[in-house]
């Protein structure tokens, strides 16, 4: 049997409209630095032929509408007959083609999707794999440290928390919320903001009144920035600062230069492990700007299919979802492995260090730094 | 002490608000053009003054040198290549709203897809006078108070120009009937045009400034759109004090709301007012008349 | 009611074109089923909405509040209850909300109304997005719908069909001449023992009943819904876009303006992916310029130029 | 001092002027009379500027031609239109129309003096100086529409029916202006229904129907012609 | 007042800010007279015709057609109770034919009809007020006064018993003030109430069985026509001295 002439690999996603921006540097820039760099080094390898097959990659707008995901990934599946397909952006459009893919038997690591519901989906979608941190496992460490401190004398183990009125912002908040009931720490603030929002000023100086050990923002990247900002102008500085979305931003760093020294964010990923450094270079000659956490992670996904074709030899896609369930990836964010269709033990919490964003829990993890506690003042 | 501080914050946020509207105010309710591009000119002029400041270390302040007057120039083309033949064989107003739009949207879309492929879709943003301010006591951040006081001066400019200056009321005569205005001899095409661009160049000031503690990227642009339609039309078409007033009284709702009801329910308090307003005064807070 | 032969020919070919729709999913794939899907539910919509706008020329972008209220229903109700039901809930609530909207219009006229209707989308959006949170402590909701999107076509081609139907009554009848005259001068209306109030509300009402019908049959294709998504202010947006490219005031408007718009949307995605929006934008202003009477008035001088007229 | 020649004006296919040709000398006032739809305002509007006549129309004025020129243009060259169904602008107050009518470069420098000459002819105007110009009576409103035309100096001016709506005591003060306002450098082009008082205080007059001018003569002989008299005046 | 009042005004009043545009006017109208209402711009006789129309709500007053108070009703009840009027500046639907215009009237006035129905009465309308051979055409495109006229028709066609007529003559010449009045009479001889608003004096006298003068708001005179016009208080106000001189 002759070899394909290429791999083709299709995505729906959003190229315009408002998931765009985030689309692009997080989810298919990685797209297209991972086709490059596997065409510039011949293909993927298929044993089956005993050669290097170049991947095609198919691409489509979806305009950040659900309606339009769902639609051309029946077209990319159907229609274009592509021999793989990539997820879209966010939690919400992956939830959407989820099923699709499931329908046609793709496999998908869904990479831009951090829920804790998705853990009940594993038997009624096996092709879908949710590599990334889910709200319970992401602030769990952090509440069991803060405990740690807290039985050590050396906080009071009084938390605020801000979250986002979106799912991602919610399911945090309500994770955080029952984990610190359960390790005996006390909530002094708690309130959800709306999307859109451009002023949280006046909270920031409520909760500064009431002076927390430590503070959370369950965010999205412009109010990441905002109560950065605002927390600087303001003085607040609580021992422990966190912000979600958009902290591990390269602009976030640029934006607060050695201010952010200290201050945590969601997941995380190991910057020293083999790889990540040829990755930041690769990234940066094809985009000009290095790669946030967000997109190296992206791309550790794209590294974990690429090995799975080759196990499996050939585009078959049953055996490439079979790979992806048992094997050990290691990835320019660190080592993935797989349960039920969830990465074991991901990446938690991360914090800026030193300039660089460095994960910090889970401790068990290799290259998992040491916290930095309290964070310095502003 | 707290009540203060709130009010301060309102106050303040509102002025950004008002300064999102004013040039919509002068697109619309002068010239006559629903303009739904117009937040792509601050998304541009944020960007501007980004990359001047992260690139050169140019003062965003000094930056308006260029974006304003540029911003100007653009719409000032737009304006007489793409809308004036639109203006010109338009039958009714009717007619020419809905060939605004759809020219606009088309705009809109131009240019956010330009920039997107132009810039990349990351957040940027980048630190200028975020330094406290302490006014009796409450702290705020110098570049609020900054976009706040440019609001001010703008608003009330540009209220006495157009209420006491000969190119005011002739503004204003072509806003409610550009035929008549000719009869006064009022170079319409002209002044509708110069109305348009300094539209745009209110919007391109309005971006550098909120440039400096909002972060942006090319999709922000519709938003400001909608925020400065909600506050246009709530302070009545064609009324900058209009515009400056329901700016305040946004912000103002928006600070109380989230300190006495739940900040979770801010946005829609804004909206609540809003409506409210507008049926109590189906016109905006200062319609013509 | 006695017909021409040109009527009579034309009601053939609508009844003749109907029935090769509702064998649309026999004969194409099921991704062609899907792009149609698209295209029936932005007809329901924009017929919808141009039924009341149209000729009353009060724009509404409120569009997207009955569409996200018919996608809640399903929500909701899709584990609790038969979907005929969830159907009828969706259509009752989706009324009432629109009669709520309309009545507290009355006032408003022009742009104002225009915003207005916007803010109160948003409002409602809102309002949904803090219940969700504070009450069911999460934002999303799943619908894990059983039915195939074969299913989902036919029951919008029915819906379609329906709204073409009474959309045609309405134009027809003494309602659609009286929303004309609304459209015109609302003061003559009045003094002409027309009682606006009523009449706009009314359709105002059942228009948008019809919009919460199609949010409802769409949202079973979706698995995952929140707030965002099913009250996306965008389809408001989109509808009026459409209305607008169509050509506002006839009957078949609003499809020459969703068919072209979803085909050449369909076309310059696949074909300039990263291109799109810069792609569609360069469109629109070119349309705007060369088809200043929207799609309806080219075919229109079209078919004049052949020697023809255009049915109803 | 304004010379019409051979005017052809079309609304689509409609030909609303149809070769009109008349003048206007300087200091004179002249009435133009004609049924309702005979194209009377077209005339005035075509003149100002407002409506593009076909090629082959010549409007000269003091010299120069102006039909090529917009509407802004003519006003500066000094003629102003009082336009059918006064056109003020409703939402400004009396004042700023006022002023607005003192927009033209012309008339600029002598703005306060023309103001106070207008608020003298028509006080009810000083005494409603800052109400909207849209809440005022049908007959005020009339008032300030010529107030403002006079606002810009015209060496002719050109009034579209200019009584409708004036109750019998303010018709006979506005002709009484209109006479009043006729001196050695201003003309009056006078397009009114009300013929007797129109041809009482006109010096020459144009008979316009359908398009046509069908005769044009010395107002006081007009006005005594049976004809005339017939058509124009009611009389039997 | 006698039993064959159609219309009874008491007590009207409406404020705007801090003009008082019609203060404590009362009037009654005979069924089947054609009655007259003058008065100086700006006297409050548009403001009347608003008020009795339900365009604008009164500040006080009743005004009771054959015992049924008009006052606080809706424009479209009281149109429904058959009173129908012009406007002073015309309104004309512009993008609808004139018999469409027309056809609104009967469409949905006092006596509503069917399509077909409207439609034969509309064109006999049309035919009445003398705009025969441009039933197909968009209102907009009329004349000034083929306008007028086809509101008229419009108002007849909601079958009112009470029309009031704002200016309706205004802008005619006198050849067409001839025809223009003679429709009028016979609008009137078909039992049509008609309570007119004018400036055209000969048309007053020739046409009104009654005639109120309003001034600054106030009611300052009522009677035949020839008595009010020789008031010297409504010559002062409003006629001027030479036409005085002249009635
Ligand atoms: N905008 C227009 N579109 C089409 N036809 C028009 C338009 N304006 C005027 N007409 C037609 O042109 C002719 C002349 O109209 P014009 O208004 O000049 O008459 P006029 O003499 O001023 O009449 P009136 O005494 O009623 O004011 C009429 O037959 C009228 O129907
Ligand atoms: N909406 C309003 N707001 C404020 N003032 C108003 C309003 N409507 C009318 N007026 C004022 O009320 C007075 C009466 O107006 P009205 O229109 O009734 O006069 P009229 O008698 O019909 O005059 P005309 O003969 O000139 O038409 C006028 O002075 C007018 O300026
Ligand atoms: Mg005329
Ligand atoms: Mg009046």
């Amino acid at each position: 049997q002759d070899a394909p002439e290429s791999i083709r690999i299709g995505y729906a996603i959003a190229l315009s409209g408002p998931y765009a921006p985030g689309a692009e540097s997080t989810t298919w820039s990685q797209y297209k630095l991972w086709q490059d760099q596997v065409n510039a080094d011949g293909g993927i390898y298929l044993s089956k032929y005993d050669k290097k097959v170049p991947v095609e990659l198919i691409a489509y707008d979806d305009r950040s509408q659900i309606e339009e995901a769902i639609r051309l990934t029946e077209k990319l599946i159907l229609d274009d007959e592509v021999d793989l397909v990539l997820p879209p952006w966010g939690t919400t459009t992956n939830m959407a083609v989820a099923p699709i893919l499931n329908k046609y038997k793709y496999p998908a690591l869904h990479w831009t999707s951090g829920s804790d519901t998705v853990k009940k989906f594993g038997e009624r979608w096996p092709y879908s794999f949710w590599p990334l941190v889910h709200p319970t496992e992401a602030v769990t460490p952090i509440a069991e440290f803060l405990k740690q401190k807290k039985d050590a004398g050396e906080i009071k183990g009084r938390i605020a928390i801000m979250s986002i009125a979106d799912q991602l912002g919610t399911e945090l908040n309500n994770a955080m919320t029952k984990i610190a009931g359960e390790q005996g720490l006390e909530i002094v603030y708690n309130k959800t903001y709306p999307l859109g929002v451009s002023d949280l000023s006046a909270q920031i100086n409520e909760m500064k009144e009431l002076d927390p050990d430590a503070f959370f923002g369950f965010s999205y990247p412009t109010d990441t920035f905002m109560l950065t900002e605002q927390s600087i102008v303001l003085g607040f500085n609580p021992k422990l600062f966190y912000t979600a979305i958009g902290t591990p931003f390269p602009a976030y760093k640029a934006k607060f230069g050695d201010k952010v020294q200290g201050v945590m964010g969601y997941g995380g990923l190991n910057p020293d492990v083999p790889g990540h450094a040829e990755y930041q270079k690769a990234h940066m000659a094809m985009f000009n700007r290095p790669a946030e956490a967000g997109a190296a992670g992206n791309y550790a996904t794209l590294q974990i299919l690429q090995k799975a074709i080759e196990e499996a030899g050939e585009i078959d896609r049953e055996a490439i979802r079979d790979n992806i369930a048992k094997g050990t990836f290691q990835t320019v964010v660190g080592e993935f492995q797989f349960e039920n269709q969830l990465t074991v033990d991901p990446w938690a919490a991360a914090q800026w260090q030193d300039g660089t964003f460095v994960g910090v829990f889970p401790k068990s993890r290799d290259g998992a730094r040491e916290m930095v506690f309290p964070k310095p003042n502003w | 002490m707290i009540v203060f501080e709130v009010l301060l914050n309102g106050i303040v946020l509102g002025g950004m608000y008002a300064l999102l509207a004013f040039g919509l105010n002068l697109q619309y309710g002068v010239a006559r053009i629903m303009n739904l591009s117009y937040g792509e000119f601050l998304m541009t002029a944020a960007f501007g003054a980004f990359w001047f400041f992260t690139l050169y270390s140019i003062d965003p302040l000094l930056s308006m040198i260029v974006s304003v007057p540029l911003s100007f120039a653009a719409n000032w083309i737009i304006y007489k290549v793409i809308l004036t033949p639109l203006v010109r064989r338009a039958p009714s107003r009717d007619a020419l709203e809905a060939d605004t739009i759809l020219v606009t949207f088309g705009l809109l879309f131009v240019i956010q897809g330009t920039a997107l492929l132009q810039w990349g879709g990351e957040y940027r943003g980048y630190t200028y006078l975020a330094i406290p301010v302490d006014i009796l006591g409450a702290t705020i951040a110098a570049n609020r108070l900054l976009a706040f006081g440019v609001a001010c001066v703008i608003g009330v400019g540009a209220y006495l120009v157009l209420k006491y200056t000969r190119v005011g009321t002739a503004l204003r005569a072509l806003a409610i009937d550009p035929v008549a205005a000719q009869l006064v001899g009022v170079n319409v095409p002209r002044l509708s045009g110069l109305a348009f661009a300094s539209g745009g160049a209110m919007m391109a000031a309005a971006g550098v400034l909120v440039s400096m503690f909002l972060s942006f990227n090319p999709s922000v642009g519709v938003l400001y759109t909608l925020k400065a339609l909600i506050v246009v039309i709530m302070g009545g078409v064609g009324s900058m004090i209009g515009s400056l007033a329901a700016g305040l009284l946004l912000g103002l709702a928006e600070g109380f709301g989230a300190w006495l009801v739940d900040p979770g329910l801010t946005l829609a308090i804004n909206f609540a007012i809003f409506l409210a307003i507008l049926l109590l005064r189906p016109k905006g807070l200062f319609a013509r008349a | 009611m006695s017909l021409n032969p040109k009527q009579i020919a034309g009601l053939v070919l609508l009844v003749a074109g109907i029935a090769v729709l509702a064998c649309v999913p026999f004969l194409v794939g099921r991704y062609l089923v899907s792009l149609f899907i698209s295209m029936l539910a932005f007809s329901v919509l924009t017929m919808a909405w141009s039924a009341f706008s149209g000729p009353t020329r009060y724009i509404s972008l409120a569009t997207s509040a009955f569409y996200g209220v018919g996608i809640y229903c399903v929500a909701i109700f899709n584990e609790s209850m038969p979907l005929p039901l969830i159907l009828v809930l969706a259509a009752l609530v989706s009324f009432g909300l629109a009669l709520l909207i309309g009545l507290s219009t009355l006032r408003l006229s022009g742009i104002y109304f225009v915003i207005f209707t916007f803010g109160l989308a948003e409002l409602t959006r809102q309002l949904m997005t803090w219940y969700e949170i504070n009450q069911t402590k999460s934002l999303s909701r799943y619908i894990f719908a059983t039915v195939d999107s074969h299913d989902i076509y036919w029951m919008l081609l029915v819906l379609a069909v329906a709204t073409l139907f009474l959309t045609w009554l309405l134009q027809r009848s003494r309602l659609g001449f009286a929303l004309r005259v609304v459209g015109e001068d609302e003061t003559v209306a009045r003094h002409s023992g027309i009682n606006t109030t009523w009449i706009k509300v009314l359709i105002f009402a059942f228009t948008s009943m019809l919009m919460g019908l199609t949010g409802a049959i769409v949202s079973l294709r979706w698995t995952y819904v929140d707030p965002n998504v099913a009250f996306n202010s965008f389809v408001s947006f989109q509808v009026l876009i459409m209305a607008l490219l169509g050509g506002i005031g006839r009957l078949h408007g609003p499809i020459l303006g969703v068919v072209p718009l979803v085909l050449l949307s369909e076309y310059l995605s696949g074909s300039f992916p990263y291109h799109f929006t810069i792609v569609l934008g360069i469109c629109f202003i070119i349309i705007v310029f060369y088809m200043p009477t929207g799609v309806a008035g080219l075919l229109d001088r079209l078919f004049a130029r052949l020697g023809w007229r255009t049915v109803a | 001092m304004l010379e019409v020649r051979d005017v052809r004006v079309f609304y689509g296919k409609h030909a609303a002027l149809q070769g009109v040709s008349l003048e206007v000398r300087r200091g004179e006032t002249v009435v133009i009379l004609g049924a309702n739809g005979a194209g009377k305002t077209t005339l005035l509007n075509t003149v100002s500027g407002l409506i593009r006549a076909e090629g082959g129309s010549h409007i000269a004025f003091g010299g120069a031609t102006i039909h090529d020129r917009p509407a802004p243009q003519i006003v500066e060259a000094g003629i102003s239109l009082v336009p059918e169904g006064r056109r003020i602008f409703g939402d400004l107050t009396v004042q700023e129309n006022l002023r607005l009518g003192g927009y033209p470069k012309r008339a600029r420098a002598r703005e306060q003096q023309n103001l106070d000459h207008v608020l003298s002819l028509f006080p009810r105007l000083a005494e409603r100086r800052s109400q909207a110009a849209r809440t005022m009576s049908g007959g005020e409103q009339q008032m300030l529409a010529i107030g403002r035309a006079l606002m810009a100096e015209p060496e002719l001016i050109l009034l579209d029916e200019p009584s409708i709506g004036l109750s019998p005591r303010l018709t006979k003060e506005l002709f009484g202006a209109l006479a009043g306002l006729r001196d050695d450098t201003r003309s009056i082009l006078l397009v009114e229904q009300n013929a007797h008082a129109s041809l009482a205080i006109a010096d020459r007059a144009y008979l316009l129907e359908n398009g046509h001018i069908v005769r044009g003569g010395d107002a006081k002989e007009l006005r005594n012609d049976p004809a005339v008299q017939r058509a124009y005046l009611g009389l039997e | 007042m006698n039993a064959t009042m159609l219309l009874e005004v008491d007590g009207l009043s409406k404020r705007f800010g801090g003009l008082q545009a019609v203060n404590q006017v009362g009037f009654g109208i005979e069924e089947g007279q054609i009655y007259g209402l003058i008065g100086p711009n700006g006297s409050g006789k548009t403001t009347v015709m608003n008020l009795l129309t339900g365009e604008l709500p009164a500040d006080s007053g009743t005004a009771r057609l054959a015992g049924d108070n008009l006052i606080g009703r809706k424009p479209h009840e009281i149109n429904r109770r058959r009173v129908a009027r012009t406007f002073q500046l015309v309104r004309v639907l512009g993008g609808m034919s004139v018999r469409e215009n027309v056809m609104l009237g009967r469409l949905y006035g006092a006596e509503p009809t069917g399509k077909g129905a409207a439609m034969q009465d509309a064109e006999q309308l049309i035919e009445e007020v003398g705009l025969g051979n441009l039933a197909e055409q968009p209102a907009g495109q009329l004349t000034y006064i083929d306008q007028k006229r086809l509101e008229l028709a419009r108002a007849l066609a909601t079958r009112p018993r009470l029309l009031l007529l704002d200016e309706w003559l205004a802008g005619l010449n006198p050849t067409e003030l001839q025809v223009g009045m003679q429709l009028i009479e016979s609008i009137r001889d078909r039992g049509v109430t008609v309570l007119m608003v004018e400036h055209v004096m000969h048309a007053i006298r020739r046409l009104c069985d009654r005639v109120v003068v309003m001034n600054a708001g106030n009611r300052i005179a009522e009677g035949l026509p020839e008595e009010v016009l020789a008031d010297p208080e409504v010559v002062r106000a409003y006629l001027g001295e030479e036409e005085a001189a002249d009635a």
